[in-house]
């Protein structure tokens, strides 16, 4: 019951913030949405009792990649233009592409017989991501090092390379 | 090698130095504070702490004001007005007017300097807020009353006397030109 | 639909008012605004001797959020514009106290030729204080004297003829 | 957990509210009295030049751009400091302990690289 | 280098364009040329043996019939000091400007424009600097008349005591 | 849990998250405004990944895939918008019809 | 980084702004949190002080002097005074150069310590600030009671001082420099030595010692620079000659020779070298009168003269013409913060925001002075 | 919480047969509310008074005392204040995220509060993840600030809102790296779990565990003051140079409430490092009685936290502030690498000495004490030096 009632805030508030960010024409405004549909993908996460997962994209998503949205939209959007930044472009293909996609995929979903174990023990997950992490997921984990390192270098090259022009 | 070490001296001097602006900060936990309640948490007025020269709010001992205009003339922004009369028979002068705009007074001690009886003085009360402009105007004189006329030998009528003598006091602050001030040549 | 002055003179509301009022007066933020020699002697006032934060009086720098304008010092015309935008710009409700010879009403400066004569000229003030400048005491005292004035004030209830009216247009 | 995050929730319904309670009282005892000249924005007693709204120059980009990078990385070493010191119980310490220096290995010298190639520097030279 | 040394150099240097030396108790000064400004002082500042690497003091005075500028120099190479005066029509008095030898005359030739009206010419940014850009008039000029309002603020204000007539007049 | 809420609500939830996302991704002119669109559609791969986890019997691959997928986000978040910086730098838009036709 | 293309911010510092000590204002052309440039824009407090001076004699315009610069009304009076003294040829006793010497000396102390206080607290520390307001209030205790007002003392006479020092003032005074001599290191201590607060200071605003001369700095933005000069070593007036005493100059020890740290650091010296000649002229003043012979209606001869006065902010120049008169015919006051301001546009140049406050507050302007 | 709702269940107050989801989220919602409004909102106010006091005193002032005993009440006044004033939303200001600004800032002081261990029963939800909850949810200020900064189209708020997000995220980097060394030792993230890895003795503190804890707690420290936006790193708001930073435009309720999440900030600094390196509350158990435990634990844990309080108002009296890009690489340069080893280091101690090192925690402790009495006598030098008469009478 109740969770079916938070499932639905917490849908309504994911739904609704990912429309802002879809449909405002002012980017800053869709940008400060994104903030409602990450958290509303947090408290997603908690009911599907990844509590570790929920934390991280809390910490990364809100507390990074938001952030460093905002600073970009700040710096390359004077208000004056937001109506023209924020334009839409072939609004009709885009609509029927995804009012097809999304038909299709409900369709499969509904009509799918999904195979559903016995849900998962609501319990704390970090002790196993841990464990996985350092023994069956031990090679991607060291190869996410080598990613996250080739993301920095890559990204400050490009920035001051084109600084330097 | 010199940038390690400015590394190292930079954290080092950070630490210290704030360690020791912590201690002195910390030194003032233990200190009294050093301020004065006013108005209500002190031990005595205030006004009654701050010295006989301090210049605060204008005011006017009518009974040994001469009438002689010193201090309106001396004044550099007119903010004392006064009237006096002489009257040509009896020479005897009358004070009709002597009112003086605290609003606009500068507190420079201009006017005190030149009197030749201490009469107007700066007190030691600063107190003077009020709600209007109108209210800050003193007027020392109600109706018209006769100006001091100073004696030859000491002021000998017991009420004035006082009075002269505390006036006397205000003026002997003030220094006198290539005269040398008795008590003080230290 | 604010509940100002709309309702009824009863011992309750008029308690209220009073504690409203209590709160209010113990919480004047001033506007740090020093224009001249005032200032100086506006800073010994939050400095350690006088210590007007005793009643609550702490300097802001933003408009936005102090309550009190303290004009310390002479307002010149050029700067004259600027206090009044200043002063337009703080939210109800606002005070003024003008503090000193020049702010009340020009002092020594009336014979200059580029010093506006006198705060009130612009801004309605509420409290004068004498003084050239007033020392630190003299400050607090006329803080004293609109925490005074702020006590009679009526926030709630109707307002009565007299009383001071409690927003300044 | 549902009842632990449930609290989460509650205060932020509490917070939520308490901050619209605030916000209506507000309403209710404080007079409102805007003015064009009031709704002017504060620029220290001047009209404002210009509006605020600009491609604001947010030098500390670059910064942010390898913050995201360590938040990550952040992230990532969270369960494996939980587990570390059971690994190191059960004996398997030298396992556990190379690959979490592997890995803060490689993202060091990520750190070393930007701080060699003086992108951490604040640059205050002004383009003309 | 004494004054007056100084002075007498510039008389063997430039001849005609020193109009006097005014030796005097105090502060002996020579006056100069409206036109040769610029070359007398690029001599002053260039030559080694008086060497006014700073210019101290520019005031503008009025005279009622005529306008001075006056210069003080100093040198802190050589530890003396000169004056220089030059003397201008009071009909829009000009004078070249001296800002290129001497950084700080940009502030002070402002200010003389501003106040006294002198015109320097050939200076970079010759606004008004003390009072508002809008303001009508050279304040310090012996002739100067006080507007009686600024943007709507009188600049009048009656004192609040009214002197009691007298009983016989 | 309970049987109100059960796997088909949450992949309708990220499908239509998904949507939205592609939406935006198809239809913004402005590189950021792609951006955004990106990291929703990644939001809404996650939790398939999370409820497929949920639904699948509690392992944790699920859940560390979605580790993996917010680093990945992360990473082209952070390049994506370096070049998009970049991008700026050059045209002076981040218009990203104008892009292809302004060959700088 | 450093080529990104964005707009430029144009921002009202000021007039009513925390940092510009009294109503400065500076258009500053900001690009993020990088000046392009700072245009100072003055003349809020301008108070025609100089007009006033034609309208309201010798003596009257004493109280006007205060007002130049209040926080050391003393010099700006000694100066005014010493110009009209020079001005009519008169002498002033021995013993009243001295009483205007400590008096001036203490209001140094009073001056440096606003000046240094207000550095810190713009640089973001409060507590300096308000133990040197506590310094200054026992400074003002003295002086209030030597002259019986706090900020405008209008203390000095044309020919000598208004009052002589009170009975028992030379002991408190000399208590007070035992006093502070230790307050003064425990101030450093706590601010002046701190890491933070010279990483702030050094390497900004640097002037070097031929542009400071050619803006035509005084004072201690002078002496920062490396050159030695002080007025009242230099060019002697008054009593100085009597005192033994040095004049700090910058170092350059913890960046460029002429930075805030040098001009903060100078003043920091000066206060101690003030509590020296103070300690000095107390144990020396000679008795005798302290006011010359003036007329009261003072009339000087028709001519004119200049006069320096090393004040706390500097070199300060007062220029007189008298037309004989009872009214002086036109007085100029040439003030250290004017000149100071001048270079306030070249130095802000591509410094930060939080640069600037530095830079006000290191080069010490007062704004009355600027104005007048 | 779950004890508690077992425990309210079973005694039957919400009828036989009450919901068992209905009697949770009631005593959520209650436990929540007390907790909010009477510990959070309450503290937050008066460490405003306490702060002003303090400050004062360092200051050699009294601070406020009128409104109240000592002006306790001081804060109830600005707060009633501030209800009363008018609340002003700028002509060119965004309207929207203008007034939701608060709600977010607000929202990131909240929320902390669910794990915040007061005593060994005494916490809201124990969270497995709690300090990464903790530190995850605080990046939330980041966003109000960037909202409240950008829409109020002011450039002081501009400015000073971007410089707070900058400052925020760059110090979640060391204060983020500074949390492993606890979470290496303990293998917990939960808060109540790395308190009972402690002990009550100062020895058995993580702080004195070994030097990497210690350099790992000092870093942790001067981050979350900058997280915190406190001085020295109150740049945000630095009043001398953006007159009230991101808050400009801030009038009345709404400002408050910029300020109220400040001081609030302060007790969860306060307590993350409390619980990560003080011991929480760990008491020494003298009684079985757990009422009289919870109460002891309770206390230990609020004098522990409100201690790091007290220093961190008195660091804002002592320190001035740092330029914004001291305070980068002084993240970047400094914090981070120093932190990376730290941790790195720790690891390694941890391989070595999986239960610890006894005889480390002697040591460290000693050397603190060490430091403690040479700090103690720069006191008392210094107070030696001032001529304390002088400070009774107003006049000398």
């Amino acid at each position: 019951m109740l969770q079916a009632i938070v499932f639905y805030a917490l849908s309504v508030l994911t739904i609704g913030s990912a429309c802002i960010v879809a449909f405002s024409r002012n980017i800053v405004y869709s940008t400060f949405a994104l903030l409602g549909a990450f958290m509303g993908v947090v408290g997603i996460y908690v009911l599907l009792a990844a509590d570790f997962v929920a934390m991280v994209q809390l910490l990364v998503y809100v507390g990074g990649i938001l952030v460093l949205t905002i600073f970009a939209v700040m710096l390359t959007q004077g208000i004056g233009d937001v109506a023209i930044s924020n334009r839409a472009v072939g609004l009709v293909p885009a609509v029927v592409t995804a009012v097809i996609a999304t038909g299709v995929m409900i369709y499969a979903v509904l009509h799918t017989h999904w195979h559903v174990a016995a849900t998962a023990p609501i319990a704390p997950t970090t002790y196993g991501i841990g464990n996985a992490l350092l023994g069956r997921f031990m090679l991607p984990f060291e190869v996410a090092s080598l990613v996250l390192l080739s993301a920095l270098v890559g990204a400050v090259v490009i920035s001051r390379h084109e600084a330097r022009e | 090698m010199t940038a390690i070490g400015s590394y190292f001296r930079n954290i080092k001097d950070a630490v210290t130095t704030i360690f020791e602006g912590m201690a002195v900060t910390a030194s003032h936990f233990v200190r009294r504070p050093y301020t004065v309640q006013y108005p209500d948490r002190t031990p005595m007025r205030v006004q009654d702490t701050l010295p006989i020269r301090y210049r605060g709010i204008l005011e006017v001992d009518l009974e040994i004001c001469t009438g002689c205009l010193a201090c309106e003339r001396a004044c550099p922004i007119d903010c004392i007005v006064m009237v006096a009369e002489k009257d040509p028979a009896t020479r005897a002068i009358t004070i009709s007017q002597f009112d003086i705009d605290i609003a606009k007074c500068m507190f420079c001690g201009l006017c005190s300097e030149p009197c030749p009886t201490g009469s107007i003085h700066h007190t030691t009360e600063f107190e003077g807020a009020d709600f209007s402009l109108e209210s800050l105007i003193k007027r020392f004189v109600k109706e018209p009353i006769p100006a001091y006329k100073a004696k030859k030998g000491p002021e000998t009528d017991p009420r004035i006397a006082p009075i002269l003598d505390r006036g006397m006091h205000f003026l002997d602050e003030w220094a006198q030109p290539g005269g040398e001030k008795s008590g003080s040549t230290t | 639909m604010s509940l100002l002055n709309t309702l009824p003179d009863y011992v309750l509301t008029t308690k209220t008012d009073e504690l409203l009022n209590w709160m209010r007066k113990s919480s004047l933020w001033y506007m740090l605004f020093g224009l001249a020699c005032c200032a100086i002697e506006l800073m010994h006032t939050g400095g350690p001797r006088a210590d007007i934060e005793r009643f609550g009086a702490t300097p802001r720098a933003s408009a936005r959020q102090s309550d009190l304008m303290i004009v310390a010092g002479t307002l010149t015309l050029k700067m004259a514009l600027r206090t009044r935008l200043l002063y337009d710009q703080m939210p109800d409700p606002k005070y003024v106290i003008s503090m000193g010879s020049c702010a009340s009403c020009g002092g020594l400066f009336q014979l200059a030729y580029s010093v506006c004569d006198g705060v009130d000229k612009i801004l309605p003030v509420d409290v004068y204080v004498p003084g050239c400048p007033p020392r630190p005491e003299a400050l607090t005292e006329g803080l004293l004297k609109l925490q005074e004035k702020i006590m009679s004030e009526r926030w709630l209830t109707h307002q009565n003829g007299s009383r001071e009216q409690v927003t300044v247009a | 957990m549902y009842l632990h995050f449930g609290v989460t929730l509650a205060l932020t319904v509490i917070g939520i509210g308490f901050v619209a309670l605030m916000f209506g009282l507000q309403k209710l005892l404080a007079p409102n009295n805007p003015y064009p000249r009031k709704l002017i924005p504060y620029e220290c007693g001047e009209p404002p030049t210009g509006r605020a709204w600009i491609n604001f120059n947010v030098r500390f980009y670059l910064i942010a751009l390898i913050f995201v990078v360590f938040e990550v990385e952040v992230a990532f070493v969270y369960p494996i400091a939980v587990v570390y010191l059971d690994w190191v119980r059960h004996g398997a310490r030298l396992a556990a302990l190379s690959e979490i220096l592997v890995f803060l290995f490689i993202l060091f010298i990520g750190l070393v690289y930007v701080w060699v190639k003086h992108d951490l520097e604040w640059i205050k030279k002004i383009p003309e | 280098m004494e004054a007056l040394a100084i002075y007498q150099r510039l008389k063997d240097q430039f001849g005609d364009q020193i109009l006097e030396i005014v030796d005097r108790k105090t502060d002996p000064y020579c006056v100069i040329a409206p036109d040769a400004v610029v070359e007398v002082a690029r001599f002053m500042r260039d030559d080694p043996e008086i060497a006014m690497d700073c210019l101290s003091n520019q005031s503008g005075v009025d005279y009622k019939d005529r306008m001075e500028v006056v210069y003080h120099l100093f040198s802190y190479a050589k530890r003396h000091g000169a004056v220089l005066k030059v003397k201008l029509p009071r009909e829009n008095p000009a004078v070249e400007t001296v800002e290129k030898l001497w950084s700080s005359a940009n502030w002070m030739e402002r200010e003389i424009f501003d106040l006294i009206g002198v015109n320097f010419t050939g200076h970079s940014d010759l606004r008004r600097i003390l009072l508002p850009e809008d303001w009508v008039g050279h304040p310090l000029r012996k002739d100067f008349v006080e507007p009686l309002e600024y943007h709507g603020i009188s600049t009048v204000r009656e004192s609040p005591i009214i002197r009691l007539e007298s009983k016989r007049k | 849990m309970s049987g109100a809420i059960g796997l088909d609500h949450f992949l309708i939830l990220s499908l239509i998250v998904f949507a939205l996302g592609m939406f935006c991704v198809l239809t913004r002119r402005n590189a950021i405004g792609i951006l955004m669109g990106v990291e929703l559609i990644l939001n809404s791969a996650n939790i398939n990944y999370l409820a497929f986890a949920f639904y699948g019997g509690g392992r944790y691959d699920g859940q560390i895939f979605a580790i993996f997928v917010i680093m990945l986000a992360a990473a082209e978040a952070v390049i994506g918008l370096a070049v998009v910086l970049a991008i700026y730098q050059n045209f002076r838009t981040i218009d990203v019809g104008a892009t292809e036709s302004l060959r700088g | 980084m450093n080529t990104l293309h964005t707009e430029e911010m144009t921002l009202n510092m000021g007039p009513q702004h925390p940092s510009t000590h009294g109503v400065l204002r500076f258009v500053v052309r900001a690009d993020g949190e990088i000046m392009r440039e700072a245009v100072p824009d003055v003349g809020y407090l301008h108070r025609s002080i100089e007009k006033i001076a034609e309208k309201v004699g010798y003596h009257g315009f004493m109280p006007y002097t205060d007002r130049v610069d209040y926080v050391c009304a003393m010099f700006t009076n000694q100066g005014w005074a010493s110009a009209c003294e020079k001005l009519a040829g008169i002498e002033v006793p021995k013993r009243g150069e001295y009483c205007r010497v400590i008096a001036a000396e203490f209001n140094r102390l009073a001056s440096h310590l606003l000046s240094v206080g207000t550095m810190a607290m713009d640089i973001g520390a409060m507590t300096p600030f308000t133990h040197a307001l506590r310094e200054r209030e026992m400074i003002n205790d003295l002086i209030e009671e030597l002259c019986g007002a706090r900020l405008t003392f209008n203390y000095m006479r044309i020919g000598g001082v208004a009052f002589d020092l009170p009975p028992g003032w030379r002991e408190k005074a000399l208590a007070y420099l035992d006093h502070f001599e230790p307050i003064f290191d425990e101030y450093n201590a706590l601010i002046s030595y701190n890491k933070i607060y010279i990483e702030r200071l050094a390497n900004v605003g640097v002037i070097s010692a031929a542009d400071a001369i050619n803006y035509n700095l005084v004072g201690p933005n002078l002496r920062a620079c490396g050159i030695k000069w002080d007025i009242r070593k230099d060019v002697p007036y008054s009593v100085y000659r009597d005192f033994d005493f040095d004049v700090p100059v910058g170092e350059g020890r913890w960046g460029k020779l002429g930075d805030a740290m040098d001009r903060y650091m100078v003043r920091i010296r000066e206060l101690a070298e003030s509590a020296r000649i103070l300690r000095q002229a107390l144990t020396r003043i000679p008795s005798g009168p302290v006011l010359a012979k003036v007329p009261r209606n003072f009339k000087p001869p028709a001519g004119e003269c200049q006069v320096r006065i090393e004040s706390a902010r500097g070199d300060m120049g007062w220029y007189v013409v008298s037309d004989g008169t009872a009214y002086p015919w036109r007085v100029h006051v040439r003030t250290g913060s004017f000149a100071a301001m001048g270079i306030m546009q070249k130095l802000s140049r591509g410094l930060m925001i939080a640069d600037l406050v530095t830079i006000i507050a290191s080069l010490d302007v007062i704004a009355p002075e600027i104005d007048r | 919480m779950q004890t508690l709702v077992q425990y309210l269940i079973s005694s039957g107050i919400f009828g036989r047969h009450a919901p068992y989801e209905l009697v949770a989220a009631i005593t959520v919602i209650v436990m929540s509310a007390a907790v909010f409004l009477g510990v959070a909102f309450p503290f937050a106010g008066m460490v405003s008074w306490v702060e002003r006091r303090v400050w004062a005193r360092i200051q050699s002032r009294v601070g406020p005392n009128r409104v109240g005993p000592n002006g306790f009440l001081q804060w109830l006044a600005d707060g009633v204040k501030h209800v009363c004033k008018e609340d002003i939303v700028p002509d060119e200001a965004d309207p929207t995220l203008f007034k939701l600004a608060p709600y977010l800032v607000v929202l990131a002081f909240v929320l902390p509060w669910a794990v915040m261990p007061f005593s060994s029963s005494l916490i809201l939800a124990d969270l497995n993840v709690g300090i990464l909850y903790m530190t995850a949810v605080t990046a939330l200020t980041v966003v109000g600030v960037l909202m409240a900064g950008w829409s109020s189209n002011d450039k002081w708020s501009l400015i000073g809102g971007i410089r707070s997000a900058a400052q925020i995220v760059s110090y979640e980097i060391p204060a983020g790296l500074s949390i492993f060394p606890v979470v290496l030792m303990t293998g917990t993230l939960s808060m109540q779990g790395i308190i009972r890895a402690q002990g009550w003795a100062p020895q058995h503190w993580f702080l004195f565990a070994n030097p990497f804890t210690m350099i790992a707690a000092i870093i942790l420290f001067i981050s979350a003051l900058a997280e915190g936006n406190r001085t020295p790193f109150d740049l945000p708001e630095a009043e001398s140079e953006l007159v009230a930073g991101f808050a400009t435009e801030y009038s009345g309720m709404r400002y408050l409430f910029f300020f109220m999440a400040e001081w609030g900030n302060l007790f969860i600094i306060g307590a993350i490092i409390t619980t990560l390196f003080l011991g929480g509350w760990q008491f020494p158990h003298v009684t079985r009685n757990v009422v009289v435990m919870n109460v002891l634990q309770l206390i230990t844990f609020n004098v522990k936290v409100l201690f790091l309080v007290f220093v961190s108002m008195w660091i804002r009296g002592t320190l001035p502030r740092v330029r914004i890009d001291q305070l980068m690489s002084l993240c970047w340069k400094y914090f981070v690498p120093i932190s990376f080893l730290d941790m790195v280091g720790t690891a390694i101690w941890v391989a070595i000495w999986p239960n610890g090192n006894e005889w480390s925690g002697y040591v460290m402790f000693a050397a603190g004490i060490v430091v403690g009495v040479i700090f103690v006598q720069r006191v008392i030098y210094y107070l030696r030096r001032s001529r304390m008469e002088l400070y009774f009478r107003p006049t000398i």
